[in-house]
């Protein structure tokens, strides 16, 4: 095994470790923390398949975060009301189940994605990020003044929407679920960066007008990647609101999108486990920096530098050396 | 709606216009000039507002004020291109995004640290304060009619520096070819540190000038910057006159954007959601016209074609 | 006579009032390795730029195998053969040497849109690759990081991209340019072999290869070509001479 | 600033240390970026009523939420799961009383709100254990309505940000203001320029303004009304007037007539104490937020005397409900849906020396409960 490897399994055995022992210990809220920890992972690993393998510098993740989000909310609100959305249409019920509305979540997502995608690949470099930016503020101030699903009070779901055969509310269940899904997405990442489709993205990155002169269509490679980016980081949206019992427009904010982009730089670009150790690190730091000072961004800002300036390759770079067949 | 009304709001967006092609201009020269893409430049900016107040605070001068913010903010710039910023010239964007960003971090939390949660205050000099009357009856705040010619005082000699100078032309040499200037003898780290310092002086001066209309306080940047943004994507990044028009259309289309939307809307729909409908799309629209923008050239309307 | 794989008639491009293709026509036989030379400035990079399709032409049409394409992008062209070389070397630096070969192969299958399968398991991509790293002496070297190729390795990488896609006609910028004297003979040797492939449009400036490779020879000076036709010819045409070689040789 | 540091941590080690610590007591509010100044405000004044009471036998658990609803989110869950609160309060912003209440009451811990009173929560979606100390969102706005009206206003310009609170500001306005409407404007969160507005609310004719813009945006809003020369009356709730805000405006806000249920110059002899004791603690006059996060406590406190939310939570409960404590507003009861029932005064904004502060000039609405109460079925 190689030292990434090594690395990789450490985290693994820490992510099923830590939530066991906190189980078993009574710490309940230590749970929730690495709860947090992997839906942002999984957040993460949605923008590291746009940004490692497409080169996508999106700084507007936080839409498809937020429509995740949403689509959780605004499913779970109507059903906690019981009555349909578009009573005069169309009149579809809401619903409490988890995997209808990760599939909503994924679906709207993806279809944000698209859209968004479509426009912004007409830009490369600092135009692609402003414009990524751009469509993240747009979301947020349509959702501050969206007063049918509270606007900017948000919403606020009072029970944990079910799954199947589990017992959601208690803390590990619902753990286990989200890491599950955590794992189901690296390793279509992991697919995906071996698959003739990354072959190309991966080359599009690189040498986008090679890909051309050999009769494919690199454009498209990107959409593509953006899109499945998006869905992901908006099943992580969904699974954060039901963590939260709670969506409001600060999911859409411009700070959320460079904190998901900040797990998959303090982890490591391109890196399979990169955005989890960046995703699991910041959750750490809030929790412990947070604790000693008021003002623990200071801290968080200067580690953040630190990791740009002297340690490019994040922490997985820092712990297992230059990537192999990666920069 | 009277037009005189619409007169006053077309100086309104002016206004509004100048104050941020001071931000924006900054922005767009260190990247023209760097190739740098600078989040914390809304930092500085709070920084010049900050200090702008602590000057007006403990002497009374306005004047001797927005002189410290100016000095503040290319000295905060300086130091940061000097410590950080320097480092990142090389790297790409994602980098210089995350750099950015963490400085954001540190100088929002800092500044909340040394001056407190409390907003601050920083008065209009007396001379500008009060309304003046304008030709056609038109009342309108002396203070902000100071600050478009203050703004555009600010664009013609930034013009002029650019156009005339020796230091224009190196800069100007910059934007086309780093071999080139350096190879012409000038000392290229000197002249990216005069540059960012400049980009934060302004920013520092934009700061001042609107921290006395508006409230001084921790974060007061981040808005600003996000419309910076706006201006240069819209004028095309590295172009200082795409900065100025940018800003022009930015400012006019927030400000009437806010006042016409609610009232084209209530041609067809009743007034209360007919306001707020029309508030909402108002606050969208400057980013509903970049996206346009952007479709129709992407690369800004006075953008280099690359 | 055989029917020109590559056929360009009359095309013609403006930069504002700079006239950089002016009523080119020209033509790639099956077999032959026809070369434009010309000077720095003349037009060469906007005829290929316009040839391979990242340019539009104003006027004139470009057949390959007999089918208009002036109006195709890019990708369309090379999906029907047409395969080109970058002056400088475009290959993705992070990837293996396979890799670079087998996005070519990639391109010639026309099955991208595969998310799940290991591409590195397809064997028909595989085989592909191999075959052309085997062709251009860089098998042994499939899976070094490109970045650790020599200059020279490189360039030869580039052609067995090119090689991949199976051409009908290869249209290569520069293939020689860096390369010292040693480098410089096999990549002669090499294209001199691959004329049997496909013939190869040659945009070259190192005149000893160009005399010794082609059969046939243009001369394009200020986006004119002034001078056509087998090497004995061009070297003593005057106008060349004059305008050309005169000066640069 | 260091002495109030020392007398927080004073406090802390005082009340934290007590091996006897008996009621727990998790506090989530504002300590950072903007609007820090509310929760300080609070958290100050609560923590006044504790040193005062002198138990120390109440551990205090205070933390940040950074005003943002999912880190309010996950402190919750922490204080709950792992710090094993009884009670819960300090919540400065509805949208966070949104996220975080709803939770906190269904897992059976009290909640009593020093501040945020959104109307969901004072209708269908009241509580039994969900008190609010403060008042309904729209108390101030409805007193300001009324005190329009006997000003002699018929014709008002309007104006809020976009979002929830403020549609419900101006909802709230009108329900007692009986006038025209000379315009109403809805301007984006967050906004710092009302230029566009104020030419607006000139060429409208209006015989007076009423705003809601809280935190900086009424700042800039009251100095660039200043500046442009416009003498319409304004009237505002009391939040773009307390104490941190005004010394930030300056002489603009002068003669500015606000609605507040709270007033330090309020004649009751629980004000008066309790202005001058927080003013030698802290340095500063207090504001409405410190008075509430005061009164919160004292009402805690007067609760506890009676039962422990452990033990009796039911007793707790009715001792809350009985509200027997000395109020800093005066008369203080509670409604059916555990919202206040008091007078809304008048204020006016007056220079006192270097420092701006609010004097009372009479009573917009007397024992004042509020709109929701009949759609709460408790």
């Amino acid at each position: 095994m190689t030292r990434e490897g090594y690395v990789n399994s450490a985290l693994v055995a820490a992510l099923i470790g830590v939530p066991l022992w906190a189980h078993v210990a009574g710490e309940p809220f230590t749970i929730t923390l690495a709860t947090r920890a992997v839906i942002f992972a999984l957040a993460a690993v949605g923008l590291n398949l746009a940004l490692g393998l497409g080169g996508l510098v999106s700084l507007g993740h936080a839409v498809f975060f937020g429509i995740g989000g949403y689509a959780m909310g605004i499913l779970a609100y109507h059903a906690q009301i019981y009555s349909p959305m578009f009573p005069d249409t169309l009149a579809i019920e809401g619903t409490k189940s988890m995997p209808v509305i990760w599939l909503v979540a994924i679906l709207c997502s993806a279809l944000a994605a698209f859209v968004i995608g479509l426009l912004s690949l007409r830009t490369t470099g600092v135009y692609f990020i402003m414009i990524t930016l751009a469509f993240g503020q747009m979301f947020y101030y349509f959702t501050i003044s969206w007063s049918a699903y509270g606007g900017e009070d948000g919403l606020s779901i009072y029970i944990r929407n079910s799954f199947p055969g589990l017992n959601t509310l208690v803390p590990i269940q619902f753990y286990a679920l989200c890491f599950a899904l955590l794992g189901g997405a690296l390793w279509l990442s992991a697919r995906i960066a071996r698959s003739p489709f990354g072959l190309m993205l991966n080359a599009s990155r690189q040498v986008p007008h090679r890909v051309e002169t050999v009769g494919l269509n690199g454009q498209r490679a990107k959409l593509l990647a953006f899109v499945i980016s998006g869905a992901i980081t908006g099943l992580a949206g969904a699974l954060f609101a039901d963590l939260n019992r709670f969506v409001s427009p600060t999911m859409f904010s411009w700070h959320m999108s460079g904190e998901i982009m900040i797990f998959v730089i303090l982890g490591g670009v391109a890196r399979l486990f990169g955005p989890v150790a960046g995703a699991v690190l910041f959750v750490a730091m809030e929790h412990v920096l947070g604790d000693l000072s008021d003002y623990w961004h200071i801290y968080l800002g200067a580690v953040l530098l630190g990791i740009v300036l002297f340690a490019r390759g994040g922490v997985i770079g820092l712990l297992a050396g230059q990537a192999k067949g990666h920069d | 709606m009277s037009a005189i009304l619409i007169v006053e709001q077309v100086l309104n967006g002016l206004q509004f216009g100048v104050m941020l092609f001071l931000m924006a201009a900054g922005l767009t020269l260190i990247f023209g000039v760097m190739g740098l893409i600078n989040l914390a430049h809304g930092s500085l900016y709070m920084i010049g507002a900050f200090i702008a107040a602590t000057v007006a605070g403990l002497t009374g001068s306005f004047l001797l004020a927005v002189v410290a913010a100016m000095a503040a903010g290319a000295m905060a710039g300086a130091l940061i291109e000097m410590t950080v910023i320097r480092r990142l010239y090389h790297t790409d964007h994602l980098d210089q995004v995350l750099a950015t960003f963490a400085l954001i971090l540190i100088f929002s939390e800092g500044t909340r640290a040394l001056f407190g949660s409390f907003p601050l205050y920083l008065d209009t000099p007396a001379l500008l304060s009060g309304p003046v009357t304008l030709p056609g009856g038109i009342e309108y705040p002396r203070y902000r009619l100071a600050l478009i010619a203050a703004g555009l005082a600010v664009a013609l000699g930034l013009w002029l520096l650019i156009a005339k100078t020796r230091i224009g032309i190196q800069i100007r040499a910059g934007e086309n070819d780093r071999e080139m200037i350096a190879a012409l003898g000038v000392d290229i780290r000197t002249l990216y540190t005069f540059v960012f310092a400049l980009g934060a002086a302004l920013a520092g001066l934009a700061g001042a000038l609107v921290g006395a209309i508006q409230s001084v306080q921790v974060g007061m940047g981040e808005p600003v910057l996000i419309l910076a943004f706006v201006v240069i994507v819209i004028g095309g990044i590295g172009s200082i006159k795409g900065a100025f028009v940018g800003a022009l259309i930015v400012g006019l289309t927030d400000t009437l954007g806010g006042v016409f939307l609610p009232e084209l809307f209530k041609l067809f729909m009743e007034p209360a959601s007919a306001t707020q409908i029309g508030a909402s799309l108002s606050s969208m629209a400057i980013y509903l016209l970049m996206a346009a923008v952007l479709i129709w050239r992407p690369t800004g309307l006075f953008g280099v074609r690359t | 006579m055989t029917e020109p794989v590559l056929d360009i008639r009359g095309l013609t491009k403006h930069f504002g009032a700079l006239v950089v293709s002016d009523e080119i026509d020209l033509s790639l036989r099956p077999g032959e390795i026809h070369a434009v030379i010309g000077p720095n400035g003349a037009g060469k990079s906007t005829l290929i730029a316009q040839i391979c399709g990242t340019l539009a032409p104003d006027a004139g049409v470009i057949r390959l195998n007999g089918q208009d394409v002036t109006r195709l992008p890019t990708r369309a062209r090379a999906r029907m053969g047409l395969a080109r070389t970058f002056q400088i070397s475009a290959l993705a630096m992070e990837d293996t040497v396979l890799q670079n070969a087998m996005l070519g192969a990639l391109g010639a299958a026309g099955n991208p849109w595969r998310l799940f399968s290991r591409a590195i398991s397809d064997k028909a991509l595989r085989a592909s690759a191999e075959a052309a790293l085997d062709r251009v002496g860089l098998l042994d070297k499939a899976a070094m990081r490109t970045s650790d190729l020599s200059h020279g390795e490189r360039r030869q990488l580039e052609v067995a991209v090119a090689l991949t896609l199976k051409p009908a006609a290869f249209v290569m910028d520069e293939p020689m340019a860096g390369l010292g004297a040693e480098g410089g003979q096999r990549m002669t040797a090499l294209l001199d072999q691959l004329r049997h492939e496909a013939p190869i449009l040659l945009v070259e400036h190192d005149m000893d290869a160009v005399f010794a490779l082609a059969d046939r020879i243009s001369v394009l000076v200020y986006g004119r070509i002034i001078a056509s036709g087998p090497p004995d010819a061009i070297r003593t045409d005057a106008a060349v001479r004059d305008a050309y070689l005169g000066e640069d040789a | 600033m260091t002495m109030k540091a020392t007398l927080l941590l004073a406090s802390m080690i005082a009340l934290g240390s007590a091996a006897s610590a008996e009621t727990r007591i998790g506090m989530i509010t504002t300590l950072s970026g903007g609007g820090a100044s509310l929760g300080i405000d609070v958290r100050d004044g609560f923590l006044l009523a504790l040193e005062q009471s002198g138990r120390d036998d109440i551990e205090m658990i205070i933390e940040d939420d950074e005003r943002a609803p999912d880190v309010a989110v996950q402190l919750a869950d922490r204080m709950i799961q792992a710090e094993d609160v009884d009670i819960m309060t300090g919540i400065i912003w509805s949208n966070l009383a949104m996220a975080v209440v709803p939770s906190v009451t269904a897992q059976d811990v009290f909640y009593l709100s020093p501040n945020a009173g959104p109307s969901q929560l004072a209708g269908r979606g009241c509580h039994p254990n969900y008190f609010n100390v403060a008042w309904q969102n729209d108390n101030l706005h409805e007193a300001a309505g009324a005190y329009a009206n006997t000003a002699g206003y018929t014709n008002s310009f309007i104006l809020a940000p976009n979002y929830p609170a403020g549609q419900d500001a101006l909802s709230g306005y009108q329900r007692f203001y009986e006038g025209e409407l000379a315009g109403e404007l809805y301007t984006q969160l967050g906004q710092t320029d009302y230029a566009a507005e104020i030419a607006q609310i000139r060429a409208s004719g209006a015989d007076s303004v009423f705003f809601f813009l809280p935190g900086g945006m009424g700042i800039s809003f009251l100095r660039q009304y200043a500046d442009s020369g416009l003498d319409i009356p304004v009237i505002g709730p009391a939040f773009s007037f307390d104490q941190g805000i005004l010394q930030a405006v300056g002489a603009d806000a002068l003669g500015v007539v606000n609605t507040s249920q709270w007033s330090p110059d309020l004649e009751n002899e629980a004000n008066v104490a309790f202005v001058s004791a927080f003013e030698e603690a802290y340095g500063r006059i207090p504001s409405l937020y410190a008075s509430q996060g005061f009164d919160t406590a004292n009402l805690i406190l007067s609760a506890l005397e009676v039962a422990d939310p452990n033990d009796d939570p039911d007793a707790f409960r009715e001792a809350l409900r009985a509200a027997d404590f000395a109020s800093t507003r005066g008369e203080f009861t509670f409604g059916p849906n555990h919202h206040p029932i008091q007078d809304i005064y008048v204020r006016e904004v007056v220079q006192d020396g270097e420092i701006f502060t609010n004097r009372l000039i009479g009573v917009a609405l007397e024992d004042r409960g509020d709109a929701y109460a009949d759609d709460c079925s408790m």
